[in-house]
């Protein structure tokens, strides 16, 4: 098409005969729309019932909605899309393959464990006779003011926050299965609006939530400028935005370049430029230095439920756009971007271990724990093998499930200011409740990948690939860094467990079978995937293979 | 002229976006900036669309901006709840949470 | 489909620890029995194992296997060899005695709030620490070992931190800090070696695709598995360290003193005479056996470190001012020579080294044992504060006498046995190295020799002077241990007869034979 | 017959086994189960020696072998027992001195509530003793030689509550370590070598190896034998062992224990045949030895003390003599025999003495004790007579000849010097001895009140005591012209030590008559200093010589300044060096950590604008990286 053809499309009202409807595969994108149908349904409810009740619906509309959804997920993996009729739906926009749904599967079931911990309401006192869950009466009131008191008098309670995760689902739903950059983008925008939201819902130390919030915010949409300049880069490099068509590009399949876009089109530039870019962009959402600043003000600042759900879930969804991008897209640069990977990963191993030794509060702790396991990720990304595909698959399902068991944990220590994140608070919990301390220590132990969790074998299973992807030296680093890491690790443990417990210490809550559930389900995968996992290594193999 | 040019100028209005963010205290002039860059990423894209000779890149335009409307919805929320509740819309008072 | 015996001999202590731990708070005395009871069981399996296993026959039996995680090439292989036999007896043997002589260890000063159960905790990480030590000893799977050999460390590091020494220098607080730091450090250093050994058990995967002691040895025979010279060098060095750190070679010794003086004496033995076994033992197993070359190229260098650790240790052990580090320094310069008698690649330097690994499990029991004893009578662990204890508590006194001869290896006893076939054994192929090494038997009568008369001897402090002699439960202890260094050392045969075979079988793996002597050479 | 030998170890292995973990209950009767099995064991002795008298010298040796004791691939280590003339002969020395002094013991240790301990120990020390003589094997003999130094430890300090005591036993048995170094370095060289370590393969297939092999071996045992035998350099522990009970003394510190060092030099005979400098080395370690203890002996007021220097020196006579090769073994052996019937017999008569003066040792405060204890005076006579080699007596005949095989050492100056040695040494034992006795049992009574008050009234001891003495004295009186008659000794010992006749430089009758000559001028001497007039209750100053010699010729005090302070000084500094540069090597890198971190968090300053510039600039590199990979 020259380019005075194409200056007619907007110039002459060219007659369009027909635009077909666009054909969308309802059945395989059955899990997505669940999930966003659902928040939809949450929002009329927020509309329509009345408070009381709403707490309960909203509870069983989003559980309802997840478990269905998951349902969904299993009925198609059962169908063989994971495999052998794994395809690029919705006009290429999403795929529906091994990868996608293993995550889609995970994030839902995180999600699930997640929401658990949102509806948890026995933790604090009652005020007035109502009970109250982590979240702000109402976020729009001052802190402190009397439209705040007000509130809880009232009762209220922002029930707002099962839609805003539902949509929050719905959008990692998407993401490491979009297969075209727009789709990309909006996918990342959809999970990361009510993400920010959620940060600023705190109930207690509201302050320090909302702080979090306009950081994650502002921090957050300056990076999904970046992402998008590098979107419009790459389009301006091949000419389209589906990964397939990119792919073809970069692998020079495409020869008929119209001499008058040979400045742009195929302009490498453009495309290094753009993929660092978009780059960037996720590895701002995994956490990897140098894009981690925002994570332990962020992780400190939320609800601590929402730190778990985000620490868990966003890690996923990103990490799985991450690799849909690098085996997809740009297998053709693997000479290019892997050894810049191979960098970030080792500062990211190295940094977040490091900073981690001098923490003083424990949200902020596991904060720079998830930068490192961000770390040890990369290390399988890089592998750039089947192996490390399903290995890093493997690690972010058991992974997951940790850290929102672990945060789930961090609820329940409380004192009169809410919860007692602070290190000092945490001396002799071994002494006070034997039990919570230890289902600690074992989460603990598995982000330290002692041997007969899942953090270990996660972490062998991502060394493993590396080292057959011939990255020893990243092997050597990581397992420097995890020996670095093991020090802040045992450093709780020992505060837990070897020093006596302070007087005017923290209460631990006896909590709701919500979170005993939350806690049950991460120490239970936590104890199986670190005795046997071959089930489910098994289950990332065979989903580790990318449809184009 | 060559379309070209509305790539550097672009790429201009994304420089000085970013160096805003970078600089400025307000948080609403902060975010203003991250629309400009947004903005510009839209030329960007327009202008690749009308040299690629496609649509591609004017639907994404068009997505970005109701992106960025819904961030200036939920953005402001934030913004002004955070300026409620401290009296300052300056990110740099916001540093309870450091080190 | 055989009874699995090993794995039975396992699980009996891994159940009991269940079982222990799961002791209502006010049971404290039925936890007890129970651990106990469990521990009894084990030895009888253990004794069992023993009897079922034929010296002359394979050179792996009651093997059992199946598979685990294929994804890592991993599999559930269970098998002993003499080594491996001789040291179950050893672990099994010892722990009935651990827990007896700790039997008080762990009784909460203040019953704290109902859940806390430090009794029932005490006594089931210690079955817990047995259960992983003997399924160590049967794994003939790296990875599997590779996993006790890490997790073993966490019910270590409970006992050591949670379980502290009553008698402690200073306030109840500093020694918290000491016995936690001794605690941090005493995981800190194996996990760090342990995590290093991780590198290299990767890398063995990606060289050999399995982790099977038997495949890997077979497909290296066969030749289908030639590792490029480097690669097997630097996967040596990777596991080498991890057991150097546990064994304690020297320089990577100083976690054991803290943690050995730290923690309670029942405690400190099963650091030094039976987790610390697990070490010199996957040296014997694992380094020997899958990196024959590399283990004579790296021989020369770990040698001088052995005999730098005897020496070394020797001398520091005359320096110390406290009792048990004083016994830890001395075990650091035994660990010297198993090590030295195990890279001598000689048959006596190899089967004096696994009788070593033994004898010194016994004899560091009796006498760290004894120590505890006289420790918690007097209420401190500096050799300053006795004096004249023979005179008010003579049997005490005899045992102690009689561990202290042991730790210096005098003929008659058992340690004597394995020291002298270490040293002729390395002496056979690097005399001067020998020689050397032989000044560490004057070295050792000097300071058990000094401890024993600045403690027994002389008049009586004023502070000793009140103390009880040994009581019933104290003598249970400590009579079967002396029995049993006295037999071993005049009657070696049984053990011998289990380890030549092994030990046969691991000179062929490094392909190895024994110097001639002189005169045969000759003719 | 020969399956009666395990039982010479076992009666007295038994009794202590019996008596140490007995208890309290035996302490009434342990004394007399101790004595009974020592003297048992003395029976079974008697019983061989019957039966190998039967039997024609050359297959007089008897075998026993038990069972295998380390079998290990390539090494063969045995318990069984080899019982030839040379193994009878100490077996009856030690047995019959030993149950004399079981005897003995009896009554001197009679107010010592810890009887029974001390019973089990001297049981030990002889199942030691025999095992070492009847090993068939270095490393079964090795087990013997520490079983007695463990014994001789135990009995040294017997007396735990005298530090004094306590620090004399430990530094016997170090002492005693650092020669047993030497005998295992001597097995392993063995092991090496002919790849066995027992006594009939070794000594037989000596001539298969170089002499630069036999020699380092000697040299080896010698060392050893130095350790056990009170030599120099390694003769410093003698002296304090007399912190033990004066039987223990007797028994072990002058007829037996201390005698083991000859023992091994002659055992091992076909080595040191085959290794003349080894032979040199040795004559000359018993030479020096010969002269140092006599000079010590001759300094000391501590009777003990005086009678441990003489032990010295005796042991040096025999050290020399068993260097000598073939000419000497023989002899050593007799006077060694000899030396044990009349040096026990003086230790015992020093401890009877001891026991009538409240433990007294300072003989400036005996004097005139004839009157008092006749007895003992007469036995400890005849031991004196026997020790200074009057013509006649046991030390005459076992001296003197080996005064004859040192001039023979060979026709040169070799045999000059060290004939001469001898004899001065005989002179000067003379002399010491002279002065022993004087100072004890003539001249005027020296003693006082002691601090109580409380003056000592010397008295004859018990039977218990006197008879064993007695028989002692009968010993050192007719044993040396026995063991002589016609050769009938050295004619016992030759199957098994070869003997060769001395050829010395000058006429056999000359150095007898020069012997006789030089003994008489030593005593008389002593006579003139001693005797003649009154002897100082407190010592004077005396000469530079003497007051080395009573500080053991500054030999202490050089291993104090050398060995001790200089390990104190070496062990202090290693402990630092562990402590702050291995240890802190560790805790360095640790706090290293620690500190990188507290700098990195600082970059956490908690303004999201500086997060901004670090995803900024991070996303620069990010770029700049990506194409530089792409330019390169």
């Amino acid at each position: 098409m020259s380019a005075s053809a194409v200056h007619s499309l907007w110039t002459t009202a060219a007659p369009i005969d027909k635009i077909d409807a666009p054909t969308i595969e309802y059945a395989q994108l059955m899990p997505t729309l669940i999930v966003i149908g659902a928040a939809v349904v949450g929002i009329l409810v927020e509309a329509f019932v009345g408070r009381k009740a709403r707490y309960y619906a909203q509870m069983f509309v989003t559980v309802v909605a997840l478990v269905s959804a998951f349902a969904a997920v299993i009925g198609l993996a059962a169908g063989g899309h994971a495999s052998s009729e794994a395809q690029i739906v919705a006009m290429g926009a999403i795929a529906v393959d091994g990868p996608a749904l293993f995550l889609q599967g995970t994030i839902l079931l995180t999600g699930l464990v997640a929401v658990f911990t949102f509806a948890e309401r026995r933790l604090d006192p009652e005020a007035h006779g109502n009970r109250v869950d982590s979240f702000a009466a109402q976020a729009a009131s001052v802190p402190g003011s009397d439209s705040e008191k007000a509130a809880i008098k009232a009762g209220f309670t922002t029930t707002e926050v099962f839609p805003l995760a539902l949509f929050a689902i719905g959008g990692m739903l998407v993401f490491p299965a979009a297969n075209d950059l727009l789709t990309l983008f909006i996918a990342l925008e959809v999970f990361s609006l009510p993400l920010y939201l959620l940060c600023a819902l705190a109930r207690r130390k509201r302050l320090m939530s909302q702080e979090a919030a306009v950081k994650y915010f502002l921090l957050g949409a300056f990076s999904s400028a970046f992402l998008l300049f590098g979107v419009a880069l790459v389009y301006g490099y091949a000419g389209t935005v589906t990964y397939a068509g990119i792919a073809d590009v970069v692998d020079g399949t495409v020869q008929n370049i119209d001499p008058a876009l040979a400045d742009t089109m195929g302009n490498d530039a453009l495309l290094l430029v753009g993929g660092a870019m978009i780059l960037m962009g996720l590895l701002f959402k995994v956490g990897a230095v140098p894009f981690h600043m925002w994570t332990p003000d962020v992780y400190q600042g939320a609800p601590t439920p929402v730190t778990g759900f985000m620490a868990a879930a966003t890690k996923v969804a990103a990490f799985g756009a991450l690799l849909r991008l690098l085996y997809v897209v740009l297998p053709g640069l693997r000479w290019d971007w892997r050894p810049v990977m191979w960098g970030v990963a080792i500062v990211t191993m190295l940094i977040g271990a490091i900073v981690a030794i001098t923490q003083t509060d424990i949200k902020r702790l596991l904060a720079y724990s998830s930068i490192a396991h961000a770390g040890f990720l990369l290390a399988g990304v890089v592998a750039a093998t089947p192996s490390g595909i399903s290995s890093v698959l493997f690690y972010l399902g058991a992974y997951s499930f940790v850290t929102v068991g672990a945060f789930a944990v961090v609820t329940l220590v409380r004192d009169a200011g809410g919860e007692a994140t602070h290190l000092s608070k945490w001396a002799g919990l071994g002494r006070r409740s034997p039990l919570v301390a230890a289902v600690f220590a074992v989460f603990l132990l598995a982000f330290a990948g002692i041997p007969l969790t899942s953090g270990f074998s996660g972490k062998f299973a991502v060394f493993k690939a590396a080292a057959e992807g011939g990255a020893g030296a990243l092997v050597v680093i990581g397992v420097i860094s995890s020996a670095i890491a093991a020090f802040f690790y045992i450093r709780v443990i020992v505060l837990m467990f070897f020093s006596e417990p302070k007087a005017e210490g923290p209460t631990v809550a006896v909590p709701s079978p919500l979170t005993m559930t939350a806690i049950g389900v991460g120490v239970a995968v936590t104890l199986v995937l670190g005795v046997a996992p071959q089930y489910f290594l098994d289950l990332a193999g065979q989903a580790g293979v990318f449809v184009r | 002229m060559s379309p070209v040019n509305y790539l550097y100028l672009a790429a201009l209005l994304f420089a000085i976006g970013a160096t805003g963010v970078l600089i400025r205290r307000n948080a609403i002039v902060v975010f203003m900036c991250i629309e400009l860059m947004l903005n510009a990423c839209n030329l960007t894209l327009v202008t690749f669309s009308r040299m690629h000779g496609n649509l591609d890149g004017q639907i994404i335009a068009f997505f970005t901006m109701v992106v960025a409307a819904a961030e200036v919805v939920v953005g402001l929320a934030i913004i002004v709840s955070l300026f409620r509740s401290r009296h300052s819309a300056s990110v740099d008072d916001a540093s309870l949470m450091k080190l | 489909m055989s009874f699995p015996l090993l794995t039975a001999t396992a699980a009996v202590p891994a159940i009991g620890a269940i079982v222990t731990a799961a002791v209502p708070a006010a049971r404290r005395s039925a936890a007890k029995w129970l651990a106990l009871l469990f521990s009894l069981a084990t030895l009888v399996l253990a004794v069992v194992v023993g009897v079922r296993f034929d010296p002359g026959g394979d050179r792996y039996q009651l093997t059992e296997s199946h598979a685990w995680i294929a994804d890592f090439g991993v599999r559930y292989e269970l098998g002993v060899d003499g080594i491996g036999v001789a040291l179950i007896g050893l672990t099994a043997l010892l722990i009935p005695f651990v827990i007896l002589a700790g039997w008080h260890d762990a009784d909460p000063e203040e019953t704290g709030s109902k859940r806390w159960r430090p009794t029932q905790g005490f006594f089931a990480l210690i079955l817990m620490v047995e259960a992983m030590v003997v399924l160590s000893f049967e794994a003939t799977d790296v990875f599997l070992f590779y996993i006790l050999f890490e997790a073993m460390l966490i019910p270590m590091y409970f006992l050591i931190g949670g379980f502290g020494d009553r008698a402690h220098a200073g306030s109840d607080e500093k020694a918290a800090a000491q016995r936690s730091y001794a605690a941090v450090k005493f995981l800190l250093y194996n996990l760090v070696g342990g995590l290093i050994m991780l590198a290299a058990v990767i890398g063995l995967y990606v060289v050999a695709g399995n982790f099977s002691l038997q495949e890997i040895a077979a497909a290296r025979a066969s030749g289908e598995l030639n590792m490029a010279t480097n690669t097997e060098r630097l996967l040596f060095l990777g596991f080498f360290f991890a057991f150097a750190v546990k064994a304690p070679l020297w320089p990577l010794h100083t976690w054991l003193p803290n943690a050995m003086g730290e923690a309670t004496a029942p405690v400190a033995v099963l650091i030094t005479a039976v987790v610390d076994k697990v070490g010199t033992f996957a040296m014997l197993r694992f380094c020997l056996g899958l990196f024959p070359e590399a283990s004579k190229w790296a021989t020369p260098a770990i040698l001088v470190l052995a005999l730098i650790s005897i020496v070394y240790g020797a001398l520091l052990a005359v320096g110390q001012r406290d009792i048990k580090r004083l016994i830890a320094y001395a075990s650091i310069s035994h660990f010297g020579f198993i090590i030295m008698g195990i890279f001598a690649m000689t048959s006596q330097g190899q089967s004096g080294a696994t009788l070593y690994m033994v004898n010194h499990g016994i004899s560091t029991a009796a006498l760290m044992l004894v120590a505890g004893f006289l420790i918690s009578r007097r209420g401190s662990r500096l050799i300053a504060d006795f004096g004249g204890v023979q005179k008010v508590a003579p049997v005490l006194a005899g045992t102690f006498l009689v561990g202290s001869l042991a730790t210096l290896s005098l003929p008659g006893l058992a340690p004597f046995v394995s020291e002298f076939l270490v040293l002729v054994g390395t002496f056979a192929r690097y005399p001067v190295i020998g020689i050397i090494a032989t000044f560490g038997i004057v070295l050792a009568a000097l300071y058990t020799l000094v401890l024993y008369q600045r403690t027994m001897t002389g008049p009586v402090k004023l502070e000793v002077a009140k103390m009880p002699d040994l009581r019933v439960r104290e003598l249970v202890v400590v009579a079967p241990l002396i029995a049993l260094l006295i037999f071993l050392g005049v009657y070696p045969k049984p053990v011998t007869d289990l380890v030549n075979p092994a030990v046969g079988h691991t000179l062929s793996d490094v392909q190895k034979k024994d110097p001639k002597p002189e005169v045969e050479a000759a003719k | 017959m020969e399956n009666l030998i395990a039982l010479l170890v076992a009666a007295p292995l038994l009794g202590a086994a019996v008596l140490l973990c007995g208890g309290r209950r035996l302490d009434r009767g342990g004394h007399w189960i101790g004595t009974l099995l020592a003297v048992v064991s003395f029976a079974v002795g008697v019983l061989l020696f019957t039966d190998m008298l039967g039997k024609d010298p050359e297959h007089r040796a008897m075998h026993q072998a038990l069972f295998s004791w380390i079998p290990v691939e390539g090494f063969q280590a045995d318990v069984a027992f080899q019982l030839d003339q040379l193994s009878m002969t100490f077996v009856l020395l030690i047995t019959g001195v030993g149950s004399l002094i079981h005897v003995y013991s009896i009554g001197y240790m009679e107010h010592d509530e810890r009887r029974r301990r001390f019973f089990g120990y001297l049981n030990l020390f002889l199942a030691a003793m025999l095992l070492l003589v009847i090993a068939d094997n270095y490393l079964l003999l090795y087990v013997g030689w520490e079983g007695v130094g463990l014994a001789s430890y135990l009995l040294i300090g017997f007396w735990q509550h005298k530090p004094s005591a306590a620090t004399a036993a430990k530094k016997a048995f170090l002492v005693n370590r650092v020669g047993d170094m030497g005998l295992s370095i001597a097995i392993m060289l063995m092991f090496t070598t002919f790849g066995t370590f027992a006594f009939g393969p070794v000594l037989e297939s000596t001539s298969e190896t170089s002499e630069g092999m036999l020699t380092a071996i000697g040299l080896m045992l010698l060392l050893a034998a130095c350790g056990k035998s009170a030599q120099v350099p390694l003769q410093s522990w003698l002296g304090d062992a007399m912190e033990g009970p004066t039987p223990v003394s007797a028994l072990i510190h002058a007829a037996t224990m201390v005698t083991a060092g000859v023992y091994l030099i002659t055992r091992s005979g076909a080595i040191f045949n085959g290794a003349p400098d080894a032979q040199l080395a040795v004559v000359i370690v018993g030479a020096v030895t010969l002269l140092f203890g006599a000079i010590v002996g001759c300094a000391k007021d501590d009777i003990k003390k005086a009678l441990a220097g003489s032990t010295m020196s005796q042991i040096g006579y025999m050290i020399l003599a068993a260097g000598l090769g073939p000419i000497g073994y023989a002899f050593a052996i007799m006077h060694l025999v000899t030396h044990g019937f009349f040096k026990a017999g003086l230790f015992l008569g020093a401890g009877s003495v001891m026991h009538g003066m409240n433990d007294e040792v300072d003989m400036r405060k005996y004097g005139g004790l004839r009157k008092y204890m006749p007895v003992t005076f007469v036995t400890f006579g005849l031991g004196y007579l026997a020790i200074i080699g009057f013509p006649g007596l046991s030390g005459f005949w076992s001296k003197d000849k080996i005064i004859e095989a040192a001039f023979a050492y060979d026709d040169g100056i070799r045999g000059w010097i060290f004939g001469g040695v001898a004899l001065l040494g005989a002179g000067i034992t003379a002399f010491y001895m002279t002065r022993v006795m004087i100072m004890t049992f003539f001249g005027e009574k020296r003693w006082q009140p002691d601090a109580e008050g409380n003056e000592p009234h010397p008295h004859e001891s018990p039977r218990s005591m006197t008879i064993p003495m007695i028989v002692l004295a009968f010993g050192s009186v007719f044993a040396g012209g026995l063991f002589s008659l016609n050769e009938s000794f050295v004619k016992w010992l030759e199957p098994v030590t070869q003997f060769e006749h001395p050829h010395p430089v000058i006429s056999v009758p000359a150095i007898t008559a020069s012997t006789v000559v030089v003994l008489l001028l030593g005593a008389a001497l002593a006579y003139v200093m001693y005797g003649r007039k009154e002897v100082p209750v407190t010592a004077p100053r005396g000469s530079l010589l003497t007051r080395a010699a009573r500080r053991d010729l500054l030999q202490d005090d050089f291993n104090h300044v050398v060995l001790v302070r200089g390990g104190e000084h070496l062990t202090r500094s290693l402990v630092y060096v562990d402590h702050t540069m291995v240890d802190g090597a560790v805790n360095g890198t640790a706090a290293g950590f620690g500190g990188l971190s507290g700098r990195l968090r600082k970059v956490q300053n908690g303004f999201a604008r500086s997060y901004a510039v670090s995803m900024f600039g991070g996303t620069a590199i990010l770029i700049a990286a990506t194409l530089l990979m792409r330019a390169v």
